[in-house]
């Protein structure tokens, strides 16, 4: 009952890391390890060295060698976070023959190191932390990785250029692949740009092919007009519900012939695809060349479904393909993988009210000016005002709208420069109007990018070095009336100018989608402050994420153009591919479980698990883990009263082990003399 | 005594966002101070009240429990219950004598490593403040070693 | 061995309220088989001894002590050191002597506060306020009284301990089976099992004996269950928002409270392995509170009104924090 | 009654009587009840700020400190002028965010037995508390003289939408709240790019060609949009805009560039009670110095060209006293 | 956050002044941030009469150039309309900024020393006036202010300010006495105390 210190027996090694100056330039890694060996030789340190990199090919072998000829028990190694080398060192242990779970890895850079300057006093807490890790090593146990079959299907959620590309790699390399895609088309942005930078070539002849690859593919089933309503499972073996919301078109009959588009009465705004520029009908196919060609009919604005009379399209369908009284379906697939490819929202220029988008009629986004460029666009590619009918004689093209501004979001949205230079060049090629670049930095930092900027820069665009101040139609002057007013400091005159224009173009930032931290939740991963999806390792590992199993791609991840979402995408299906090869994926035995005896069948666990792996058994009463649902949170350890939950790798043992360790070293000066 | 009093705070991080905040504000060369010594869980819902209090019992003068933001739990929703059993063991350990001031909850993502350094800096300075815990070192029976006159003078 | 050949039997009451000597000597028909087996030496409460005889005796001459009450004073510490040494086996008795029980609650006061409560206030007659003094001059010489201790301790904190029996007090029959076991022990048709065991008692809790129906717990609202208005005499008292310690109790008592529509208050301390019996239930009452607000929860918390007395009511001196700053801070 | 402890400024008292005025008239009809701060003193408004700043913040934490300790219930402090909405609003947000200053502050507050702990007030302005305690809804239902037919400008001027520290205006640039409230009483309200643009300031005083030019892009602008008259929230801009109005022209004439009206410049709180029925002569009218009359008239108000009010006494107008200059001593006194 | 001082065992002063202006600016000034975007420049609505735009000054205090910065008319001629305060990207307090500018031109004498000085210096003495005058009465006294700078600044105005008091007077706009609050001696006593506490 009382909380002795346990016998210990073990044979623990201690590897202290220098990481060349990373560790050893603030804690003395050579005192530690010499007080390890020392002071902790009465809890069983018989071996502790420090070494320059403990990573290293030597480093470890430091460790075999030990093994071998000490016979070591136990080990642990105090260098950086276990989430980089905790494998590293494991694997070193089973290369020498002990099992790979009995090894503890203690961070003293990330933990001590990197944040602390004060050499004495990150000395003594790499002690404390080093000295919690062999309290708590003591209680390791030999434990097995849990094996798990890899299902070969993977699902790709998003339908843009990133997932088109994921989607064709895996199907190409002969495996399933589920397509989600929330519009009634996939194609995402690109399907709205008329030309990509730098080369200018035709954003349609470039995403056609793959568009209708998809479409074709006999490895890919792909699902439009559907989302994903929920995700269950885990890495191998992932359950995934699908909503397929109703067309209100029997596919199997249509012929994408679009009489019915043509006919039908509802006009509107379409505020996706044509970015709120253009017209769609309530039943429509966002664009020509959709994938699939099959429409689909607006619920919410269908004058049928709205006022119960109409049915106008199913009066000229020629082949009966309208079917009023389809529903949403559920439907259920089974993956081992997943890849998140959904993409960004564009920033609302609005909330820039300076600006004037919203209020000056001639002030568009971003994105609407790229359908004003695009061929198939409103205007049919003729750049003009919003009267639908001026050509303007100057036009301005302000930069970092919502990007590097920390009233909205403080990161650079890396396309914009490039994207208002092809803009410049658009408006310069098309209608011969001055143009202005209003821009804090000029970044063209990729292969052919900044020859791209020299090529507009001869094309006679000017070129102001300002944050835009104010956009207005407050003349003050003759020359001003009736037209734009860019308020702006010329930061290279050092003077303030007011530039009249009549068309301003606001390159909006690129921001997560509005649901994405929903979408986060539901697959179970991080989102950054900023709202992007955070991946496993920011420069070696940059498509993974920390929840095995999903993957990330495109702009999902942080703004990027289109050669780095295509990367991307065959990233993720590279790192997929290989897994699904390997057939089976070893996981981390960190599960719960109930000692039938203790339980006494109170159920107050029974609510604590999220993943359904606790189940009751009404007829012996007692609670039981399945260990192939748990996910090994431990909550469900925590709430048992009769303390009848234990839970590998993180049990009550070993914490309370590490506890005291790292409470047995304590600053000199921060006890009191003991009482009495 | 207590001007040049560091106390020791004991930090249980999650793995998913804290112990992740920890490491990034490591690898952003975030300073906070050193007074801070963390244990890794794999969610904020593992924290066994036990735990505290054998950290408090062991010597720490404070506690930081760190967890997801609520709704974003890498578990989905067992940061609450973090929340939940926090809530009931500081009430507990008010009655021990033990000021709320030295046991916090706070929320902190992957991505909040800025926040997790302001967060244990705040409790060092407030538990400092508060002053050494000293709670008996039980196992040498130090406190019965009072003889009773002492206390009558008192 | 004594002159009678029979093994020697001692018990020992140190800070107790004696209902664990009568829970022995309610054992019934047993007690019979008890004397046919024992040589009882020194028991204070049932017959006459002193000290000095048991000092007298061998070391471990005593084969079985059986101790209930926690260690108070000076003399209560003394007396388990000297039968410690003389016995083979100790058995912590009774709540108070394995957890601290209602004694150790003292342990959340300040030995003033403690003093006040029995010299000063409304139960006690003592209009000269006369406080009793430890060491006092008479013409013979200086006389003495044990020293009282700032906090409670468990017999475990101050000797070690050969098993353990819970209970407040540990049941009848659970004493008579326990005394059976020696008895075989003895005559070698059984065998002790290992020590630091608790014995009379079973590993799992009282939920396991309650026959109250059970679901999954979500708890809206704490009562108390003199509030219940319709309370189900079948349902689990916990769903029902009352707080049953039986969760995390120990199993032994077969359930009785909550049989009888009383909740359990946990007089059998924690279940097997647990370090602290106060953390468990703190936990699994919080688990099951439906709510996911910050100020709903404080709202249901409030139903708990005393929450350190709802969880530690007998457990305190043997929990991880043992007393209340009040008792030990100068 | 919703009860608020109010500042009213130093200007309430002299170039902004018309505000008080006003104010005081429909105070019952907005159901609010606006408690002064018992002996406040001047917020230093934006000179003191360029002189000092330890002092300049106690200057204020004085206002702060008497507030709270006058605040009984109520925790809001409605200020009726820009600078002083700022200036208050400032220094319990920078009390908070510099603790050196909050501590520095509170040292010399304690001089003077005060002491004022930052964020424990909410300061609002009488445009805020109108719109969005009040609100639109019970401003409406109290409306009994439409102004329909008024063209107004709404003008806000720079320091009520900002820096705006607690995030109450529906923006910095175009806040609607105003247009809103103006609406409610059935004027005409012109979208007004220049609402929140300045009047000049204190540059009247110190460059007042500066000063005429930004008068004189903000009574362009109104031309442009045919106001009849602007309505105002602040004291200083009112001042600025009314009594250097044909200064500015002037100057503006001088600069080649036209400007065909005249504006009235009213408070707002002029408009709504003339919309709640109140005696015009009871509101202020006729202390302009761009007479409101004719514009009034448009619709079918009467509004008194010359000051109704008696004219204040003079008294013993020999002997006063100087203000003392710094680095002087008093002694004239 | 506030950043970080500059290498503080540089000996080269210049380093220092960004620093200084940020110490004695009300709140965390965040002048190091700057990233010389010019929205402030652009935003200005008075930045045809100074000499350094807001940016430009702020280049000049972060290249230490201290007398050419406390010379500047730049802060004199601020409005304080804080357009820039809230589109600044980077949050930096401009306009309190200025105002510690300003006292720092006051204390180093500069102000008065430079080819602007007209106008830094009609500011200047608006402002001392007014102090003057509150720190008296505890209250802004219109016509002392106005008459004292009218004189002081514009002597040759004047007289055509005259028409524009009596003005005022004649519509109940003016108070020809000064009002003076109960409590000046306390707010004497909390001024001069402040005085004393000036931050560095």
């Amino acid at each position: 009952m009382t909380t002795e210190k346990s016998e210990n027996k073990e044979r623990i090694g201690v590897y202290v890391c220098h990481c060349g100056s990373n560790i050893a330039g603030i804690v003395d890694v050579q005192d530690v390890a010499e007080w390890a060996g020392r002071d902790l030789a009465e809890r069983g340190v018989v071996v502790s060295r420090d070494y320059k990199f403990m990573c290293s090919s030597l480093g470890q072998e430091l460790i075999e060698k030990d093994i071998q000829e000490e016979g070591l028990t136990r080990v642990v190694v105090a260098a950086c976070s276990p989430h980089l080398h905790e494998a590293t060192f494991r694997t070193a242990c089973s290369r020498a023959g002990l099992n790979p779970y009995l090894c503890e890895l203690v961070s003293i850079r990330e933990q001590v190191s990197w944040v602390h300057t004060d050499k004495e006093a990150a000395t003594e807490k790499s002690k404390a932390v080093l000295s919690g890790g062999v309290e708590r090593v003591i209680h390791h146990e030999p434990l097995e990785p849990l094996h798990v079959p890899i299902h070969p299907a993977t699902l790709v959620v998003g339908g843009g250029i990133s997932g088109i590309q994921a989607a064709l790699e895996i199907a190409d390399a002969g495996f399933p692949v589920y397509m989600v895609e929330r519009e009634p088309s996939i194609g995402g942005h690109m399907a709205q740009f008329d030309k990509t930078f730098p080369t200018l070539d035709c954003s349609a002849c470039i995403l056609t092919p793959k568009m209708v690859s998809v479409g074709n593919h006999p490895n890919i089933n792909l699902f439009t007009w559907s989302e994903v309503e929920k995700v269950d499972g885990y890495v191998g073996n992932f359950t995934v519900t699908i909503r397929k919301k109703a067309r209100y078109i029997k596919t199997e009959l249509c012929t994408g012939c679009g009489i019915c588009q043509e006919k039908c009465p509802k006009k509107l705004i379409d505020d996706v695809y044509e970015a709120g520029l253009g017209y769609r009908k309530a039943v429509y196919t966002p664009f020509p060349q959709a994938v699939p060609k099959y429409p689909v009919i607006d619920r919410e604005n269908c004058t049928f479904f709205q006022k119960g009379t109409c049915k106008v399209c199913q009066k000229f369908c020629p082949t009966d393909a309208i079917d009023f009284e389809q529903e949403d379906e559920l439907i259920t697939v089974q993956v081992g993988n997943i890849i998140l490819a959904t993409g960004f929202d564009l920033f609302d220029p609005r909330k820039v009210s300076q600006y004037g988008y919203g209020r000056l009629a001639n002030v568009f986004s971003s994105l609407e000016f790229e359908r004003l460029t695009n061929a198939a666009g409103p205007t049919n590619g003729n750049i003009v005002l919003r009267d639908g009918v001026t050509t303007p004689r100057a036009v301005g093209i302000i930069h970092c709208v919502g990007s590097r501004d920390r009233n909205f979001n403080n990161y650079c949205s890396v396309i914009c420069c490039m994207q208002s230079l092809k803009f410049a060049h658009l408006v310069h090629e098309r209608t011969g109007a001055t143009v202005y670049n209003f821009y804090i930095d000029m970044r063209t930092a990729y292969k052919e990018y900044d020859e791209f900027y020299q090529r507009i820069l001869e094309e006679g665009t000017l070129f102001v070095r300002g944050k835009v101040a104010e956009v207005t139609g407050a003349a003050r002057s003759p020359g001003e009336e009736g037209r734009l007013i860019i308020q702006v400091e010329d930061t290279l005159a050092g003077k303030q100018r007011r530039i009249p224009v009549d068309m301003v173009i606001l390159s909006a930032a690129l921001q997560p989608r509005y649901d994405a931290k929903e979408v986060a939740h539901k697959f179970g991963i991080s989102c950054s402050a900023n709202g992007w999806y955070i991946e496993k390792h920011p420069k070696l590992d940059p498509v993974a994420t920390m929840t095995e199993g999903i993957f990330i791609a495109g702009c999902v991840q942080g703004p990027k153009d289109i050669p780095t979402s295509v990367s991307q995408g065959a990233a993720a299906a590279a790192r997929i591919l290989g897994r699904i090869q390997q057939k089976e994926i070893a996981l981390e035995p960190v599960r719960a479980s109930v000692d039938q005896d203790k339980c006494s069948g109170c159920r107050i666990c029974n609510s604590m698990c999220p993943f359904n792996a606790i189940i009751f058994h009404e007829d012996r009463m007692v609670t039981e883990v399945n260990p192939a649902l748990c996910q090994g949170c431990g909550t469900c350890i925590a709430a048992c009263p009769a303390g009848a939950i234990s839970g590998t790798g993180f049990s009550d043992q070993q914490i309370l082990a590490q506890i005291e360790g790292l409470l047995m070293v304590n600053f000199e000066h921060a006890r009191v003399a003991e009482l009495g | 005594m207590t001007e040049n009093f560091e106390p020791v705070i004991i930090g249980f991080t999650c793995n998913w966002c804290s112990y992740r905040a920890a490491d990034l504000a490591g690898t952003a060369r975030i300073k906070y101070p050193p007074n801070v010594r963390l244990i890794r869980m794999m969610c904020s819902g593992r924290l066994d009240p036990s735990f505290v209090m054998k950290a408090f019992s062991e010597g720490a003068d404070g506690v930081l429990i760190t967890g997801c933001h609520p709704g974003e739990c890498h578990y989905l929703e067992q940061n609450y219950k973090a929340l939940r059993r926090f809530l009931l063991m500081r009430r507990t350990l008010a009655q021990f004598g033990i000021e709320p001031g030295r046991v916090k909850l706070v929320w902190a993502s992957a991505a909040e490593g800025v926040r997790l350094a302001n967060e244990i800096s705040k409790i060092v300075e407030e538990v400092r403040a508060l002053g050494p815990l000293n709670w008996p070192k039980w196992k040498d029976n130090g406190v019965h070693k009072i003889a009773l006159h002492e206390l009558e003078e008192v | 061995m004594s002159a009678n050949g029979k093994p020697k039997f001692a018990m020992y009451w140190a800070a107790s309220c004696g209902g664990c000597e009568i829970a022995v000597l309610n054992i019934g028909e047993k007690i019979l088989d008890f004397d046919a087996n024992f040589e009882v030496v020194f028991w204070p409460v049932a017959m006459d001894a002193k000290y000095k005889d048991v000092e007298a005796m061998p070391d471990q001459s005593i084969l079985l002590t059986l101790w209930n009450g926690g260690i108070r004073n000076k003399e209560n510490e003394e007396i388990a050191h000297l039968l410690r040494r003389k016995s083979q086996i100790l058995v912590a008795f009774g709540s108070c002597a394995t957890e601290g029980c209602i004694p150790g609650l003292a342990n959340f006061s300040s030995t003033e506060e403690i003093f006040h409560a029995a010299y000063d206030s409304i139960s006690s007659e003592n209009p000269e306020k006369l406080r009793p003094q430890y060491r006092t001059q008479m013409p013979e010489g200086e006389i003495s009284i044990p020293e009282f201790y700032p906090t409670l301790r468990t017999l475990d904190q101050v000797v070690k301990v050969d098993y353990y029996m819970p209970g407040c007090p540990p049941e009848s029959h659970q004493i008579a089976s326990v005394i059976d076991l020696v008895i075989q022990v003895l005559q070698g048709k059984a065998t002790l099992p290992p020590a630091g065991s608790v014995i009379g008692a079973g590993i799992s809790t009282v939920c396991d004996d309650c026959p109250r129906q059970r679901n999954v717990k979500l708890v809206k609202k704490f009562t108390r269950i003199q509030a219940l208005q319709n309370p189900d005499p079948t349902l689990c008292l916990l769903e029902q928002g009352v707080p049953c310690n039986g969760p995390a109790t120990r199993q032994g008592c077969g359930a009785l409270c909550p049989q009888a529509g009383a909740q359990c208050i946990g007089c059998y301390g924690p279940a097997e392995g647990v370090i602290d019996y106060g953390a468990r239930l703190i936990s699994a009452f919080a688990s099951v509170i439906d709510s996911t607000d910050p100020d709903e929860i404080e709202a249901i918390l409030d139903g708990i009104p005393d929450p350190a007395g709802q969880f530690y009511r007998f457990n305190l001196a043997g929990s991880l924090l043992r007393a209340g700053m009040k008792s030990w801070s100068r | 009654m919703k009860k608020y402890l109010f500042y009213p400024g130093c200007s309430m008292e002299s170039s902004a009587h018309a505000y008080a005025e006003s104010l005081s008239q429909i105070n019952d009809v907005m159901d609010m009840d606006l408690v002064e701060i018992d002996d406040w003193n001047c917020c230093g408004a934006t000179e003191y700020l360029g002189i000092s700043l330890v002092p300049a913040y106690a200057l204020i934490g004085r206002n702060l400190a008497l507030a709270s300790k006058q605040a009984n219930g109520s925790k809001t402090v409605v200020a009726s002028c820009s600078a002083c909405y700022l200036n208050l609003a400032k220094a319990d947000h920078y009390m908070a965010e510099r603790p050196i200053l909050g501590d520095k502050v509170n040292e010399a507050l304690a001089e003077g037995g005060l002491n004022y702990t930052p964020g424990s007030l909410s300061i609002r302005h009488l445009l805020d508390i109108m719109v969005y305690d009040i609100g639109l809804d019970h401003i409406k239902s109290k409306v009994v003289k439409p102004l329909t037919g008024l063209r107004v400008a709404p003008y806000l001027g720079c320091m009520v939408p900002r820096p705006d520290y607690y995030k109450n205006w529906s923006d910095h640039e175009h806040p609607t709240e105003l247009d809103d409230l103006l609406r409610a009483l059935g004027a005409e309200v012109i979208d007004f790019p220049l609402k929140t643009h300045c009047c000049g300031g204190h540059m009247t005083q110190i460059s007042p060609d500066t000063a005429f030019e930004m008068i004189g892009r903000l009574l362009t602008s109104a031309d442009t949009f045919k106001a009849d008259v602007i309505a105002t929230v602040c004291p200083m801009c009112q001042l600025n805009l009314d009594a250097y109005q044909a200064d500015a022209i002037k100057y503006m004439h001088a600069q080649g560039r036209d400007i065909q009206s005249r504006f009235p410049i009213l408070f707002f709180t002029q408009l709504m009670g003339v919309a709640f029925g109140k005696d015009p002569k009871t509101l202020g009218f006729g202390r302009e110095f761009v007479k409101a009359t004719e514009a009034m008239s448009r619709i079918g108000v009467e509004t008194p060209a010359e000051d109704v009010q008696a004219k204040p006494k003079r008294k013993k107008t020999t002997g006063l006293p100087m203000p003392v200059m710094p680095g002087r001593s008093g002694e004239e006194e | 956050m506030k950043a970080q001082p500059v290498n503080p065992n540089d000996p080269n002063p210049n380093l220092r002044f960004l620093e200084e202006v940020s110490a004695k600016t009300a709140g965390v000034s965040r002048l190091e941030m700057c990233i010389q975007c010019g929205t402030c420049g652009g935003s200005c609505p008075s930045a045809e009469d100074m000499d350094h735009t807001p940016r430009g000054l702020f280049a000049l205090i972060r290249a230490g150039m201290r007398e050419e910065a406390l010379r500047s008319n730049t802060p004199w001629v601020c409005v304080s309309c804080y357009h820039c305060v809230v589109r600044c990207p980077q949050d930096v307090h401009i306009t309190d900024v200025m105002y510690t500018l300003k006292s720092m031109a006051i204390q180093s004498g500069l102000y008065s020393d430079s080819p602007s000085h007209k106008i830094n210096k009609a500011a200047a003495g608006f402002s001392s006036t007014f102090i003057g005058n509150v720190n008296e009465y505890g209250r802004s006294w219109e016509v002392g202010l106005a008459t004292v700078h009218a004189l002081k600044h514009f002597p040759l105005r004047a007289p055509s300010m005259a028409p524009m008091a009596l003005g005022l007077w004649a519509k109940s706009r003016l108070n020809i006495t000064p009002k003076r609050i109960k409590g000046i001696d306390q707010l004497k006593a909390i001024i001069a105390k402040a005085n004393t506490l000036e931050v560095s």
